[in-house]
């Protein structure tokens, strides 16, 4: 059970929060552009990394607030949390 | 009681109280304190068990929860019996009782030990070799060898136990109450760390609590009686929180351990009543230091597996602390000193020790010196080849070794004894560290493995890091927890100890024997019976990874989990292969460190703890009134309301005709309510629904369809337009947590700009649903001021009123085709709306429905059920709803994906109706639809989705989704059953007032 | 007259350990984001809304609860008339939602407010409750939500060992069982 | 050629104290080039490997396993063989490996100890009973021995069971599919390891693929721990490291990487003779030949390659597992582990060629490729000897996150309404 550190809320155990998957894939402004592949790629394509993964997480029996995790995905080491919108601290 | 084995002069156990139970159905004696082993010993009884594979009798072989031979079935109640328990590790109470497993009829006549005699045909993995002909037959090969597996007996009846849990934070937990232990607790607490001290025995002070030898002395007292006092201060810290009987079982990242807490296993029948039988904690520790000492390893040489070998620290103890002789003439065989100290403290209590066999060139450390100087025997260089004795050890077989000890030379010597006790050294319980994530480091000079580098805030201190002599373990774990806890505690700065010094170190992974090794039985893993032998077959078989090795020869699975077994496994296949074993690496330890009660896992959620269960604010009605449940979720609903030991067909026609013919009335609390507030509610509505919502006027009701982003069918519901900029959403039953998180989720991280505002309000209103032909005379009752006209309040709109002073929101809006509407009021008051619109009705016969004739209702429009009709593969376009997409908005959720390749496919499975040729004839759902039923195989087209009879059209009807069944429409399909194929005609969707009069009826 | 059906309507008394569900008071959720919105709510309930997390600001009459950055919870200390709630309500949707600062939604009867008072709630919590309660215990107003026994709750350290723990009314019968066989091993 | 595996074989080892046994496979060094090399040294990997030589003639190739053969999922899961899915073509697939379990055991004369114990699905809802039925009726028309039964038919299969209608989620009946079952799962990869070794296949192991060079629109070869290896053809069979392998070509795959637990009881006398599996009271439970209660746990939420996930669903597990069998809550956890599943988001798996000439996948089992290892092996041996899929993998393509045809067993499983 991971302990999380909620960018709002602070220290939470995992049961706390559900996961969202990789982050940073932003949803396409124009879908309608897209050709089936790229949509795909949107929809469907993951990294699924070993290693360094930026990746999304709900404080959902919490503050409910979605918010970005770095973590490794090899050793399930988290590095940093932040917010929404705000810019990895870790490349 | 044999009275001639135990000693009187003991402190540890109350020999005042006598307490008597039964083993194998004879009432036996033992004491308060007492273990079941050690009582056992104390009745001169030595063979508990027989082994997995061959049967052979096995004693009791250490006093602790390594434990493999004294495996015993606890109890005898079908509800209370526990297979599988360790009698080194049961505390004796006032009745227990216990009996032998894996043997049949008796554990001393055991007809299973013919397996030992075929011994030589199963080598490890001998069934992968061989019951594979006749092909078929396996199913009867299976049935002999299953009834052959297995150790105790499952419990038949369910328990009666209670479990619990508790969480548990705290800055400091330290892991085993041994000497090294005691003194990291006391130091952590003394620095005001909140801290937590855990030990699986019932009294702290591990192996030094009866420590009585001059070679091991604290400040001129011996070390026990030094720790003692130590002990005695602990209690002063109100910030240490000590838990004996608390056995640390799994050590996850995070810091975050799992622990079981004993509280009435030791206590007698009546005491054990209503209380908790086991605790799990579970703890978020800051920092944790494990101080869980060390295994004793045995020694592997031919036959090392009767009853009566017993490793020498085991004897120790039994002897030191319980007071129990394992035998009146015992030798010892060993590779290091610690057999000495066995040696002294038997000779100590009066008991003959025959001689010491000692691998080792001679050596003189102090604990030897003393050994020799009170008499005893030492055979140096030599070791045991054989032992004798069928249920019972009677003699051993000594020779000498070779110079490089890989053969025995001389001649060979026999020993009477009914004793034998083993010491191969000691192997640091680093299972909590390794599950934990850490790597281990390899010390070659006496083979262990140590704990080395770790991501979390923990060490390791006293012998399962590797020290295993008292000096070192104090002053090492002394600086260790100073170091870890960034703190300087000198209480144990001057202490002057005097500690033996080992002073040779000799290991031989499997002693040799005259015999050759094809011929010998040198057991590695005694429960699971797999031997050296087996190992080296393993390796010439080309098994090389010991992952491999482990599952060919099942070494290390048994209940200890190789607790014993594991070292010398790598021990041999290291030496086999020419490998060095630091390099070979160990096998994962996985948790739980000792097995762990499935109830202990899973507490006070068992019964009606097991899920949540929800309720609406009308829930006591619907019981009042006898209805059935249905299961939504974690919902109770009103599922039908059987009237004089109506059937659920009768009741739910009953129903249909009621709502239809004059007025139902139905509890739909359990909807979902999100209330949208916000600039951008609109334009966020238009894109979360395939529809567009810009244009609702306010105060009118719009049916919306999510989809996920694969275009696929999620929820649906109403959505009315309360003010501007104010909407109210529902979503299905099943859905609103998922919806409301989706939707959330949108709004933080896809369009962060749109100013729109959620709260759930599911729990807030309570949903009164009316409708038939009448529910407006009934509305009217209610509420006598609203005008309910249908120019004033039109289908598909909304209004506020107040029933009896207190604000409600009534919607028009039908799921069933009538005239309907639905009255959202504050819970608290739902009942008494409900109650009284159930007082209005009377004179329509106005009649409660549940959820199934909901189901039949809406299905004789042809409405939809998310979840029923859609499987996660139907787009709205499939369900011939292609109205609800706005061709006029940009985008919406889902909306790129109905434009792939296969998504725009006109052929694709299409929601449907279906006509029985036979009208009444109720198709089953879920049944397959087919166009041939001749050519094989047959082609589904298909599957029914939903199927009812219908009283109101007095006639069965279905829903189905059937491919490209757009085009299909008036075309006869076949629905094969089982027994006979049903003939079907596919029509439109709605059954019934296709015209919509009814809504306004 | 409607009736006014309570979830619970019961107390329950065990050795050092009060659980009782408390008679309907009010409960407002509000939510919004920016500095105008708090202003208005401050100058609306005389209480300004706590910016700092798992904090609750209040006054005789009124708490508020932080829930998140752009949500609070406010609760009245005791049962105010419907008139009231509702005149409340509408002031302050006027105020806020009306004039898109934020929103305003009566929740009165979504929440059901249980009490735990005495020296054991916490031991009691924790056999069900993954949160750290060390340092809330001490910290009077601390607000947290977490789970309980799986259900989701809102915890507000009113007093020393006196606290109001919040839950959804559909889920408030069956942890008000569950706390209550809690307590027996408490 | 290797000795025959029979009783008489071992009587005759008895005689000289089993000295003499022949390795099961050699432990080669890798060649300069194989025809085809199988990243993956699991069941899935060596039984491609093992059709490639057995139907394909291909003997010149390899397979390449990072660490122990049969050491990843395959030596993980819990055994469970069946053939009961819903659509079309996983009915195909499945009972394709369905009917080579039947006589496998034979094939690899190695005893795979494929036990048709039965399979039990139980309903707990409306919808639970819906879907089910729904697919027994296509399993029936499939061809495949699924039966639907009721509350007492489901009692008096499993008596342990708890079938109260008082519980929390009583159980509303189930489906039964008889020649299902299960198999011990090492005896999987090691008969197919000897086989194909017998036949020439090279099992090259503790060699771990570091990079594939590409030449053109194709593959040149790859870079391992033990050197470079020339091939044309590399078929993956990585599980839940896939998307490691595919990220070294620039390959997106529609992949999760999630713990999947599973644990077993200490082993006790015969008390459940089949497998029960529950969704929605997520729990599946069966005893293994030695006694030990095999009960498979869920997957975590996250992407992780720890081989450990959390204790809450270890917890919700053996929750499910008491209220339906309220008798075993004495019974005491030996052993937990994880493993990794790589998932699709239809819930069924990949077997297909990619956009790179040469290259194939065989990945996505998810929490189910066990009971698949024949067939996988078998129609993925006959993708890359041909470089098209057989008709019973066809649908399994990459393209079809493209188009939209899933093969979505995840939607049909019951979504609450």
């Amino acid at each position: 059970m991971f302990l999380i550190n909620c960018p709002y809320c602070g220290e939470r155990d995992q049961s706390e929060f559900s996961a969202g998957g990789e982050a940073h894939i932003i949803r396409p402004k124009q879908p309608t552009e897209l050709s089936d592949d790229q949509w795909a790629e949107y929809l469907f394509m993951r990294k699924n990394i070993k290693g360094v993964q930026f990746e999304r997480w709900n404080h959902a029996h919490g503050c409910r607030k979605w918010f970005n995790m770095v973590r490794d995905t090899s050793n399930d080491k988290i590095h940093a949390v932040y917010k929404m919108g705000e810019k990895p601290p870790i490349k | 009681m044999s009275k001639n084995l135990r000693i009187t002069n003991n402190k540890f156990i109350d020999q005042t109280t006598r307490i008597s139970f039964k083993f194998d159905g004879k009432t036996l004696y033992g004491f308060k304190g007492d273990t079941l082993a050690s009582a056992l010993l104390a009745n001169n009884i030595h063979l508990v068990g027989r082994s997995f594979k061959y049967h052979r009798p096995r004693g009791i072989m250490t006093c602790g929860s390594e434990e493999p031979n004294a495996i015993v079935q606890l109890g005898n109640d079908p509800s209370m019996t526990e297979p599988n328990t360790r009698a080194t590790e049961i505390e004796l109470y006032e009745g227990l009782e216990a009996s032998s497993q894996n043997c049949w009829p008796s554990v001393k006549f055991d007809i299973g030990a013919v397996n030992n005699f075929f011994s030589p045909l199963l080598p490890a993995a001998f069934y992968y070799k061989t019951f594979m002909w006749p092909a078929n037959f396996w199913k009867l090969y299976e049935y002999f060898i299953r009834k052959s597996a297995g150790l105790g007996k499952s419990p038949t009846e369910p328990d009666k136990d209670i479990y619990d849990h508790r969480y548990l934070h705290c800055d400091v937990l330290v892991v085993g109450g041994g000497i090294s232990g005691i003194m990291a607790a006391k130091t952590a607490a003394k620095n005001n760390f909140n801290t937590v001290l855990i030990d699986d025995k019932n009294i702290l002070g591990g192996n030094t609590l009866f420590q009585q030898n001059e070679c091991f002395k604290i400040n001129n007292s011996y070390s026990n009686e030094w720790l003692k006092k130590e002990i005695s201060t602990l209690n002063l810290f109100k910030n240490l929180n000590i838990k004996t009987r608390t056995s640390l079982a799994a050590y996850h990242s995070y810091n975050y351990l799992l622990a079981r807490e004993n509280l009435t296993d030791h206590l007698d029948f009546n005491e054990k009543k209503n209380k908790i039988r086991q605790r799990l904690w579970k703890i978020r520790a800051k920092k944790v230091i494990i101080a869980t000492g060390a295994i004793e390893r045995p020694l592997i040489f031919n036959n090392n597996d009767r009853p009566g070998i017993i490793l020498s620290s085991s004897i120790k103890k039994y002897i030191d602390y319980y007071g129990v002789k394992c035998g009146q003439k015992i030798s010892l065989f060993t590779n290091n000193d610690s057999a000495y100290e066995t040696a002294i403290s038997l000779s100590n209590s009066g008991v003959k020790v025959n001689s010491l066999i000692d691998i080792r060139d001679k050596t003189n450390s102090l604990i030897v010196t003393q050994a020799e100087k009170l008499g005893i025997k030492i055979h140096w260089k030599s070791t045991v080849v054989n032992t004798n004795g069928y249920k019972k050890i009677n003699s051993i077989e000594i020779m000498k070794l070779s110079d490089d000890g890989t053969a025995v030379v001389e001649s060979k010597t026999k020993e009477q004894c009914d004793c034998l006790g083993i010491s191969g050294g000691w192997t640091p319980r680093v299972h909590l560290f390794t599950q934990s994530g850490g790597k281990l480091k390899f010390r070659d000079e006496d083979n262990v493995f140590l704990p080395d580098k770790s991501d979390l805030d923990q060490i390791s201190i006293g012998s399962c890091n590797g020290d295993f002599e008292l000096d070192d373990v104090i002053k090492n774990s002394v600086n260790l927890t100073n170091k870890f806890l960034k703190v300087n505690n000198n209480d144990y700065e001057k202490l002057e100890i005097i500690s033996s010094k080992e002073i040779d170190k000799k290991n031989i992974w499997l002693l040799p024997s005259d015999k050759p090794l094809g011929k010998t039985k040198p057991f590695l893993d005694f429960q699971n019976d797999s031997t050296a032998n087996d190992v080296k077959l393993a390796l010439r078989e080309g098994f090389k990874s010991i992952e491999h090795v482990k599952r060919y020869t099942t070494t290390g699975m048994a209940t200890d989990q190789g607790k014993l077994s594991n070292m010398h496994a790598l021990g041999i296949i290291a030496e086999t292969a020419g490998v060095k074993m630091g390099e070979l690496g160990t096998t994962t330890f996985r948790p739980p460190y000792t097995p762990l009660t499935f109830g202990a896992i899973v507490g006070r959620n068992v019964g009606k703890f097991f899920d949540i269960t929800r309720k609406t604010p009308i829930h006591d009605w619907h019981v009042e009134n006898k209805a059935e449940f249905e299961n939504v979720g974690q919902w109770k609903r009103a599922w039908y309301y059987p009237k004089d030991n109506e059937n659920m067909y009768d009741a739910v026609q009953r129903e249909s005709k009621a709502a239809r013919d004059s007025a139902g009335i139905l509890d739909a609390s359990t909807l979902g309510k999100i209330d949208i507030q916000g600039s951008d509610a609109s334009e966020f509505l238009n894109r979360v629904y395939t529809n567009a919502w810009s244009k609702l006027e306010i105060g009118k009701c719009r049916y919306g369809l999510m989809l996920n982003e694969d275009g696929m069918v999620y929820d649906d519901g109403v959505t009315t337009r309360l003010s501007e900029n104010h909407y109210l959403m529902t979503t299905t039953t099943g859905g609103a947590a998922n919806v409301l998180s989706k939707l959330e989720d949108y709004l933080q991280t896809e369009w962060p700009e749109l100013d729109v505002y959620l709260t759930s309000v599911t729990d807030h209103y309570g949903t009164v649903s009316i409708c038939g032909p009448n529910s407006k005379k009934i509305l009217s009752k209610l509420i006598p001021d609203l005008d309910l006209s249908d120019k004033k309040f039109p289908h598909m709109s909304f209004k506020s009123a107040l029933i009896d002073n207190i604000k409600c929101r009534v919607m028009r809006i039908s799921f069933t085709g009538e005239h309907s509407y639905e009255i959202n009021i504050q819970s608290s008051y739902a009942k008494s709306v409900w109650e009284k619109c159930f007082e209005a009705g009377k004179e329509f016969n106005i009649t409660p429905y549940g959820t199934e004739t909901m189901h039949l209702l809406r299905a004789e429009k042809g409405f939809i059920i998310a979840g029923q009709d859609t499987d996660g593969t139907m787009t709205p376009v499939d369900l011939q709803m292609d109205w609800i997409i706005s061709k006029k908005k940009y985008d919406f959720i889902g909306k790129r994906s109905l434009y792939r390749s296969d998504t725009i496919r006109e052929d694709r499975k299409q929601l449907v109706g279906l006509l029985t040729e036979n009208p009444n004839e109720i198709l089953e759902e879920g049944a397959q639809i087919v166009a041939k039923t001749n050519k094989k195989p047959i082609e589904m087209l298909g599957h029914v989705t939903s199927s009812y009879f219908s009283p109101n059209l007095n006639k069965s009807i279905a829903l189905a989704v059937v491919k490209n069944g757009k085009k299909l429409k008036g075309q006869k399909m076949f629905v094969p059953m089982k027994n006979k194929t049903i003939n079907v005609t596919i029509t439109d969707t709605v059954f019934l007032d296709k015209e919509n009069k009814r809504l306004n009826a | 007259m409607l009736n006014y059906n309570p979830p619970i309507n019961e107390a329950k008394n065990y050795s050092e350990l009060k659980i009782s569900e408390i008679e309907p008071i009010t409960k407002i959720n509000l939510r919004g984001k920016n500095r105008d919105f708090i202003t208005k709510i401050g100058k609306e309930l005389s209480i300004i809304p706590p910016s700092d997390p798992n904090t609750s600001s209040g006054n005789e009459k009124l708490n508020i609860l932080w829930l998140s950055p752009d949500e609070w919870l406010v609760y009245s200390n005791d049962k105010i008339y419907l008139n009231e709630r509702n005149a409340l309500l509408e002031k302050l949707f006027d105020e806020i939602s009306k004039v898109q600062l934020g929103s305003v939604t009566d929740v009165s009867d979504h929440w059901v407010m249980i009490n735990l008072k005495g020296t054991k709630v916490f031991e009691l919590l924790s056999s069900g409750c993954p949160f750290n309660f060390n340092n809330f215990k001490n910290s009077k107003g601390a607000v947290t939500q977490t789970l309980l026994n799986h259900i989701d709750v809102i915890i507000h350290n009113k007093n020393i060992n006196d606290l109001n723990i919040f839950v959804r009314r559909s889920f408030c019968e069956h942890l008000w069982r569950w706390l209550n066989d809690s307590a027996r091993f408490t | 050629m290797k000795n025959k595996y029979s009783i008489f074989s071992l009587i005759k080892n008895a005689f000289s104290y089993h000295e003499n046994w022949q390795r099961a496979w050699r432990d080669p060094e890798p060649k300069k080039e194989y025809d085809a090399i199988i990243i993956g040294g699991g069941g899935h990997g060596l039984a491609t490997a093992f059709y490639l030589a057995k139907k394909h003639n291909m003997t010149n190739i390899a397979v390449v396993e990072k660490g122990w053969i049969g050491g990843g999922n395959t030596g993980r899961n819990t055994t469970i063989i069946r053939s009961n899915y819903l659509w079309d073509a996983s009915a195909g697939l499945y009972d394709h490996a369905l009917k080579i379990w039947e006589g496998l055991s034979q094939e690899l004369n190695y005893n795979v100890m494929f036990s048709q114990r039965g399979v039990m699905n139980l309903a707990h809802n409306l919808q639970d009973v819906r879907d089910l039925k729904r697919r027994t009726h296509a399993n029936r028309l499939n061809g495949i021995d699924a039966v639907w039964l009721n509350t007492e038919e489901v009692k008096k299969f499993c008596p342990i069971i708890n079938t109260s209608p008082n519980i929390r989620y009583p159980v509303l009946g189930g489906t039964l599919q008889k020649r299902a079952g299960t198999a011990r799962h090492d005896a999987v990869a090691w008969g197919y390891a000897r086989g194909a070794d017998a036949m020439g296949v090279d099992i090259i192991q503790n060699c771990e693929v570091k990079g594939i060079k590409r030449k053109e629109n194709g593959v040149e070869g790859i870079e391992t721990t033990k050197g470079f290896i020339k091939t044309k053809k590399i078929g993956v069979v990585a599980a839940g490291h896939s998307s490691v392998i595919a990220n070294m070509v620039d390959l997106k795959l529609p992949l999760e990487s999630k713990p999947l637990q599973a644990l077993v009881s200490e082993p006790v006398k015969p008390i459940i003779d089949t497998v029960v599996m529950s969704n929605a009271v997520h729990a599946y439970v069966s005893q293994s030949d030695k006694g030990e209660l095999v009960i498979g746990a869920g997957t975590d939420a996250y992407v992780s390659y720890t081989q450990r996930g959390s204790h809450d669903v270890v917890e919700g597990t053996l929750k499910a597992i008491l209220e339906l069998y309220p008798i075993f809550s004495r019974m005491k956890m030996l052993r937990q582990w994880g493993g990794i599943v790589d998932i699709c988001p239809d819930a069924s798996p990949i077997i297909s060629k990619t956009h790179i000439e040469g290259l194939y996948f065989n990945c996505g089992w998810g929490t189910g490729g066990f009971k698949a290892t024949p067939g996988s092996g078998d129609l993925f041996a006959h993708t890359i000897a041909n470089d098209e899929p057989h008709k019973l993998n066809a649908d399994f393509n990459i393209n079809r996150f493209v188009s939209g045809d899933l093969v979505d067993e995840h939607g049909a499983a019951a979504v609450a309404h």
